[in-house]
């Protein structure tokens, strides 16, 4: 048997040797201990017990929790669209090289690196009655006042509003160079098959960038998922619970009430409703190709 | 004389979608310049109403204020140490394992892939208990490694890699082979060099988040001296903080966002054409 | 439904940089034309033009009797296929070959006519519900004429189209554009920047060259008279051997010519009496050269490099001075690289050029 | 000897770093801050090495337990106090200070009951603080509320209450009160609280459940809930907008802690603004004839557990004496005192306001101390009172909720 | 330093396909051998089984005398020029040549001079401080040469290397690669599915098909001699025409057959005793056809298509039958398309060919 280069040899596995080392201690590890720790009766300061499946069942059985994946999965399916439509929008009105549009782009980017301390504290500032920016406005025009965080509905909304205002950048950036690599001579053959503006785009554009709104959609369902500094620093998750993202559930069980085993399988099946989102969006999108194919 | 263009650009947007993105823009900007306002108030000014800051007089108080406090520079130092670590780090680790999963052929590669792909699904909450005892176990807390340590595991990285690897032609590193490197200098002198605008890509996201992180920092610096800027400022607010200026807040959030920023704005067209040039397929 | 192209006082500018400067040409209806020249010299943005994807600096194009250089591209019943064929990715042949009848509303039948009917003629039917992934460079190409047969154009324009395809795959698609016109009979303005392309498909060649028409006429008298130095290198291959003159004389019926380290050549051509020989070459294609025995008159010619096309052999040499000079032998060669060899010329089809490379032929029609 | 010592109550190196002159500071910050630079400057042979935190820290000390790298002292509220001590978390502090002489009686009952915990002391008492009515009497004297001695109005029942409220909308336009209403839960359940205690509830007597079922919890809710509805109170402001709303005037009483007598009072000795000379608190009105009771919480300093040499046990108890010493020092800020012999000095009682609400050092009540879990408590509780008093639930479902979840919190511990 | 290849036995197969199929072959010491068959006959296999980029399922490489199908690519002592170059797009000129040579450690000086040497022959020494980024295409592919140059490997190999270079640069640079054939003497193995490259580069050509070498000899044998109808229609452009037979009788000298729709053919061709005439065909190329005034004797051709190539012309024609025909003429034909022109073939130059493609060529040499 010969020798080539592309043969498989361990030694070439080094490389993943320190990833993987990594990914091992800090995430696999950590990650089936979080397991072990779900099935188990035990605080922050431990005192382990093994209940079984228990800890589930409490969650599961919990309406807290219940509410909590309902106000997770309204805000996904509400944020998730925004951010691909707008970041979409936004990519396709600033697909161009002029001084204008560059400027903006920094601008709507500029968003993504700041804290999300600071998001909440500006968006606080901005929504807060009275003193806030958009009391302001609507005493301007002498609106009724609307407590955007303490109302139930506005308040997923508002932070809803400042998660979409922080994260815009990225699909934004992701389809600005998607777009950058649809052949321009597609447009030109379009032009000349007399395609309006609207055709253009729903059968030039849009096809061309399916994979990227794809990883874009996956991308933000996986992020928005885990939605938690923007709920626990605007809203607290009220009132009355309707702005409780799952996340902040997992919070308050294992850090405020030291319920680590039930937070840690709060966390699992966070992990599961994830996974199950992210690979359902890979499936659809592949079967769609085969089909196509 | 009628110019006549159909390049993509014009096909895809115009100046009515351009002008909406640019009110847009201004609605965005709106509320950082909110913030910037706040921040040049006095803040017994704010208490009495914010409308306060569409007048004079301003004033840099609040920022003199945090600059005084005798940390500040030393947490900008243990984020920029714990940032640029990380950011270091995640680069150096993805990359070798981008190499590997794209490049090269070992055992269990396909698998391996797809565990780590499975990383990617992983929220925080589900590891930061087990995480955070590990750590007492070796002693990492109030330590920069142990700052810098956990993000080292994002999956992200690998898997931007990965796909940047595999878009590099295979016949360059074949004529590497044929040039006598061994595979680790085909990786260092030849394919790494081209991975450039990824390792912008992913470099500047690993930065900021490292910057911004909070959770971490949080529960394992719990020694002043160690804190990054982020805990220390949430650290240096009162009890009920809000009350005592909404002025010193503003100036507060600008601060801490102020080297990003800066960096940003610098990096800015780097930054822009790294996103958009080495984006995934 | 074709016809001509009137192309009048045309200048294209970038900024202060003028790519072409006041071309005139008129196509006649159902030609073939090929804008012939190298690389930069502004082909492409004339095709362009006239298809409406990029605006005209200065004046007017008309197509049959209209002035369409105000109007959109979809309007202009033209139609395109680009060398990189643009097909639609994602869409199937038929989808492709359908979308341009689809944006203006053509009934669903006629769609599937026209498709089918083009599909049948580039002998693509099979191919309908594959996706351009799934074609090979060659299947694509006729995909891309098929998308513009279907709209039933009053010219079509094409951009290299075969310039990504392979050298075999290059010939045979090329005589199938050939019947392609002969069948359809419509106007075709084809640019390209390989002349074996430009001889074997035109009714006539525009040859450009530094922004404007450097000569516009059927291949032959492109091949055969060429206006200028720059047409006489460009077209043909191998192209024409240049040997600087020495000394011109005249005589009865043209003039002999002193070739630099080759001795005298006699030539049909007649020349102006103000005639600058300084600088002055003579050109000789190498299927006007000949070998023959040592015997004979001609001149001796030291091989470098040896080219077998088959059918011929191409003689790389120089001369005694060291003039470059290709010949031409049979197929059956036995020469090698090293030889010297005697080669005559066929003196009547010589051509002669002035220093500013201005052509004169033999008066003599062969 | 280094002492470690954690707190929350904010960071203001930047004015009182290197300041030793406690009675020239203000504020929560400028007074920790200057006490402890005190302390040093008395003993230069302890270094006080202090780590401030986020409020209310408790997740960074619970990181730092777990790892035990707990700090030596740590600012703590009584009302956390029992979950740590009942996983044996905190060092008994009877030793340490009758070290120092400092008796058990010379604390108020209030105070040292909040610290004691299985008969023994786990905690130095810091202060005391309750919600207050901070009032503004220019707006009360706009409304005829004003009695004679300058003294406002108040309600002594609901029906008073209601009343009055009704007097002073219909005179100035404004809301009777300020109360802090979005984004916060902890205000509604020191409120319920309150009114338990004013109805002598037995709700936790069990410590390990509560009761929320009888009509004293559902009379408590039902007053909340009338005060928002029926336009009493100003709506939707988060803790500072209505900190600043009552600053300017926008409505008669504030109900807010002890913490801002210091402001408000500063701001009504300037001249014209809308609290100009017209500030005056009071604790909160019974509005239960059962009880003169009102709902305190207070501010400790713990050691946790760790291994400390005996030397360093020995610096802590005076770091302790001190804090003791200087426990006037402290309720300037409006807390109010510990220390029995501060609430009775002169310098004490010569602060502004502190007479008007000195009673609170006697109807002060906490929860009972074996309780668990109070914080996670008070935002259950608070989150469904919320949902009460904003219409989003019926009372009687939003006491069943609570009740449940409270006791299955409980029950899981 | 250059050396001999030998390949024995070579296999390769990818899970249960088999692309290569028992290949041997010898390419001798300072051989211009080319591997030319249609695409995807394993052409870049074999030769990346060489490099050691691809393994090997059975069989032995040597170079020299040495086995190296066991040694990493690096050890094997070739250079290989890619199709798409793949040169280090970080790395300046000097340094894409320079790599090969630091990884083996040798001095500076000498790598210095290596690449300087080669530069100059290369005429690249001005772009030794730019980066591939900045080069044209042909100057990225001379590159592209120099750094397998600067190696002295034992052979080179080339993978399509002219493939990506337009019609004109393609010929200069067929040229240039001849002459440092010429003036380096090294071994050079180089994949083409361009039959004018194999013909015009190779001092001998491997015809590969269905995974095995159909033909391994000079262009001249393979042009004149090929083995099978598949050699004799892949190889020459325009291919050889092949016209059915309907009937063949054994004359003196060789045979004369009779071809569907064409009337007699006399040839120079000796067959076999058992030879079956059923589905042979006569293979006439164009070059051997001749057009002749309409008295002389000779086949019918109704012309369909006319390519002009300048110094020659092809008609591509119908016989009365409707079998296809493609015939030459001179450059300045006047034939048009649609004319029925009289052909004489030169039947000495005919090949027959079996029903399953076996060649019988005429036994005269010509
Ligand atoms: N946007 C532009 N700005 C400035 N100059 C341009 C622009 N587009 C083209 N040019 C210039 O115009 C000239 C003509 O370009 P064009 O594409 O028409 O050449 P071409 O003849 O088609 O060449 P090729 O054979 O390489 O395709 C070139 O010199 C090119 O550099
Ligand atoms: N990894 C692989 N797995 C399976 N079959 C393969 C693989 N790589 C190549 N082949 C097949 O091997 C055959 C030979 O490929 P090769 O690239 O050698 O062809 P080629 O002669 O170089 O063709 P071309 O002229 O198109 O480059 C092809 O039929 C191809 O489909
Ligand atoms: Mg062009
Ligand atoms: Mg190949």
């Amino acid at each position: 048997m010969a020798e080539s280069y592309r043969r498989s040899r361990w030694t070439n596995g080094l490389f993943v040797v320190p990833y993987l080392s990594v990914f091992v201690t800090l995430l696999v590890f950590p990650l089936a201990w979080g397991i072990w720790l779900s099935l188990n009766k035990v605080d922050l300061f431990g005192g382990e017990r093994f209940i079984g499946l228990k800890n589930y069942a409490r969650v599961l059985s919990d309406p807290v929790f219940g509410q909590a994946v309902k106000n997770t999965v309204i805000f996904v399916g509400v944020s998730v669209p925004t951010l691909v439509v707008l970041g979409l929008f936004l990519a396709l009105a600033l697909n161009k090289t002029t001084k204008g549009s560059s400027f903006l782009r920094g601008l709507f980017f500029a968003s993504s690196i700041l804290s999300v301390t600071i998001v909440t504290l500006i968006w606080r500032i901005v929504f807060i009655p009275s003193d806030g920016l958009i009391a302001l406005i609507f005493e301007f025009f002498g609106w009724q006042p609307i407590g955007f965080l303490s109302t139930k509905g506005w308040a997923l909304f508002s932070v809803g509003v400042a998660t979409v205002w922080w994260c815009i950048g990225l699909p934004m950036m992701l389809f600005l160079a998607a777009l950058q690599q649809i052949p321009k001579d597609l447009y030109e053959a379009a032009a000349l098959d007399n395609a309006s503006r609207w055709r253009v785009l729903t059968r030039i554009t849009l096809p061309s960038i399916k994979s990227t709104i794809m990883l874009v959609a996956v991308i933000q369902v996986v992020m928005q998922f885990q939605l938690f500094g923007q709920a626990q620093l605007m809203t607290n998750g009220g009132p009355a619970g309707s702005s409780r993202p799952i996340v902040m559930y997992i919070y308050e069980v294992g850090f405020l009430r030291w319920d680590i085993g039930m937070g840690a399988a709060a966390s699992q099946v966070l992990f599961l409703i994830i996974l199950c989102a992210a690979m359902l969006q890979y499936w659809i999108s592949t079967r769609k190709e085969e089909v196509d194919a | 004389m009628k110019a006549l263009n159909y390049s993509p650009e014009h096909l895809t947007s115009n100046r009515r979608l351009f002008w909406i993105a640019a009110v847009l823009g201004v609605i965005m900007m709106t509320p950082v310049a909110w913030i910037i306002g706040l921040s040049l108030k006095d803040n017994a000014e704010l208490l009495r109403g914010t409308e306060a800051v569409f007048s004079m007089p301003y004033t840099l108080v609040n920022y003199a204020n945090i600059l005084k406090s005798s940390s500040v520079f030393s947490w900008f130092m243990n984020s920029m140490i714990v940032a640029i670590g990380q950011t270091v780090g995640v680069l150096l680790l993805s990359s070798l394992a981008g190499y590997a999963f794209a490049r090269l052929e070992f055992p269990f590669r396909k698998t391996l892939f797809i565990i780590v792909l499975f990383g990617l699904a992983v929220p925080e909450q589900a590891v930061i208990i087990a995480r955070h005892q590990m750590f007492n176990w070796f002693d990492l807390h109030n330590t920069h490694i142990g700052l810098i340590l956990p993000n080292l595991s994002s999956a992200f990285g690998v898997f931007l890699m990965t796909q940047f690897f595999r878009a590099i032609p295979k016949e360059i590193d074949e004529a590497a082979m044929l040039d006598n490197a061994s595979t680790f200098r085909i990786f260092w002198k030849v394919l790494l060099p081209l991975t450039l605008p990824a390792q912008a890509t992913l470099g500047i996201f690993t930065f900021l988040q490292a910057w911004n992180d909070y959770w971490w920092p949080l529960i394992s610096a719990t020694k002043s001296d160690m804190y990054t800027l982020t805990i220390g400022i949430a650290s240096s607010q009162t009890n009920f903080a809000q009350s005592e200026g909404l002025g010193f807040l503003g100036a507060q959030a600008v601060f801490a966002s102020l080297p990003v920023v800066i960096v940003y704005i610098f990096f800015q067209r780097h930054i822009v054409t790294a996103v958009s040039g080495g984006a995934v397929k | 439904m074709s016809a001509s192209i009137s192309i009048k006082n045309i200048t294209k500018r970038y900024d202060s940089v003028t790519v072409l400067d006041d071309i005139n040409l008129h196509i006649e209806d159902g030609e073939f034309v090929v804008f012939l020249g190298p690389s930069g010299c502004g082909k492409s943005t004339l095709l362009r033009m006239i298809a409406g994807l990029e605006s005209i600096t200065e004046g007017v194009i008309e197509i049959g009797d209209q002035r369409i250089d105000t109007l959109p591209p979809g309007q202009r019943g033209v139609a395109m296929v680009f060398q990189s064929y643009a097909l639609y990715p994602h869409m199937t042949t038929r989808q492709n070959m359908a979308f341009g009848l689809e944006n203006v509303k053509v009934a669903q039948e006629e769609i599937d006519r026209r498709v089918n009917d083009a599909a049948k003629i580039l002998e693509i039917d099979h191919l309908l519900d594959r996706k351009p992934g799934r074609l090979s460079g060659g299947q694509r190409q006729r995909v891309a004429i098929g998308r513009a047969i279907v709209k039933e154009p009053k010219a079509f324009l094409f951009d290299e189209p075969l310039s990504n395809l392979d050298a075999a795959l290059r010939g045979r698609t090329r005589l199938e554009l050939a019947q392609l016109h002969q069948r359809l009979g419509s106007t075709m303005v084809f640019v390209t920047h390989d002349q074996v392309e430009a001889m074997t498909l035109a009714d006539r060649i525009v040859i450009m060259h530094n922004q404007k028409i450097e000569q516009i006429g059927t291949p032959m008298e492109i091949y055969q008279h060429p206006v200028s130095r720059f047409v006489a290198e460009f077209v043909g291959s191998p192209p024409m051997s240049m040997l600087p003159i020495n000394q011109i004389e005249n005589t009865a019926g043209g003039v002999t010519v002193e070739v630099s380290g080759a001795g005298k050549v006699v030539t049909a051509i007649t020349l102006p009496q103000e005639f600058n020989a300084k600088d002055a070459v003579i050109g000789i294609r190498a299927e006007d050269t000949r070998v023959v025995s040592a015997q004979e008159n001609g001149l001796d010619l030291t091989i470098k490099v040896i080219e077998r096309l088959g059918d011929r052999t191409l003689l790389y040499g120089t001369l005694v001075d060291g003039t470059e000079l290709i010949a031409e032998d049979s197929g059956r060669s036995k020469v090698k690289a090293g030889d010297t060899v005697r080669v005559s010329i066929s003196s009547h089809a010589a051509h002669i050029f002035d220093a500013d490379g201005l052509a004169h032929h033999s008066q003599m029609e062969v | 000897t280094t002492i470690e010592l954690q707190r929350f109550f904010g960071a203001c190196d930047a004015e009182y770093g290197k300041m030793t002159d406690v009675s020239a500071a203000v504020g929560e910050c400028g007074i920790i801050t200057t006490l402890v630079n005190k302390f040093e400057a008395d003993n230069p042979d302890i270094d006080v090495k202090v780590t401030t935190v986020e409020w209310p820290g408790y997740d960074q000390l619970n990181a730092q337990l777990a790892s035990r790298s707990a700090p030596d002292v740590v600012s703590i509220h009584y009302s956390a106090m029992s979950d740590y001590q009942s996983r044996g978390l905190l060092v008994p502090l009877d030793k340490l200070l009758k070290d120092q002489g400092i008796k058990t009686t010379d604390f108020t009952d209030a105070a040292i009951s909040s610290v004691t915990k299985e008969d023994k002391i786990y905690a130095l008492p810091f202060d005391n603080w309750t919600m207050l009515f901070h009032v503004n009497n220019n707006l009360m004297k706009q409304a005829g509320l004003m009695q004679a001695d300058g003294r406002p109005l108040l309600p002594t029942s609901r029906d008073e209450f209601f009343a009055q409220g009704k007097q002073f909308q219909e005179a100035t336009g404004k809301p009777y009160l300020i109360q802090v209403l979005a984004n916060e839960t902890s205000t509604y359940a020191r409120f319920f609280y309150t009114l338990m205690m004013q109805q002598d509830s037995k709700f936790f007597d069990d410590p390990s459940h509560i009761d929320l079922s009888g009509e004293d919890a559902k009379a408590a809710l039902t007053l909340m809930k009338d005060i928002t509805s029926k336009g009493f109170s100003a709506k939707d402001l988060d803790y500072p907008a209505a900190v600043s709303a009552f600053a300017n005037g926008d409505g008669g009483i504030a109900v807010n802690g002890t913490w801002l007598i210091g402001s408000y009072d500063a701001q009504s000795k300037e001249a014209n603004n809308v609290l100009s000379d017209g500030y005056r608190v009071f604790p909160s009105p019974q509005f239960f004839p059962q009880k003169n009771a009102t709902y305190a919480d207070g501010h400790g300093w713990v050691v946790p557990r760790g291994d400390r040499s005996n030397e360093k046990m020995a610096a802590i108890g005076k770091l302790f004496k001190f804090f003791y010493d200087n426990n006037y020092q402290w309720a300037r800020t409006g807390h109010l005192p510990t220390v029995k012999k501060v609430i009775a000095s002169d310098a004490f009682t010569s602060l502004p306001h502190r007479s008007d609400i000195a009673e609170i050092a006697q109807t002060g009540q906490a929860l009972p101390g074996e309780v668990l879990r109070q914080f996670a408590i008070q935002d259950i509780l608070g989150e469904e009172l919320g949902s009460a008093v904003n219409g989003n639930k019926s009372i009687d479902e939003a006491l069943e909720t609570a009740q449940y979840r409270i006791n299955d919190l409980l029950e899981n511990i």
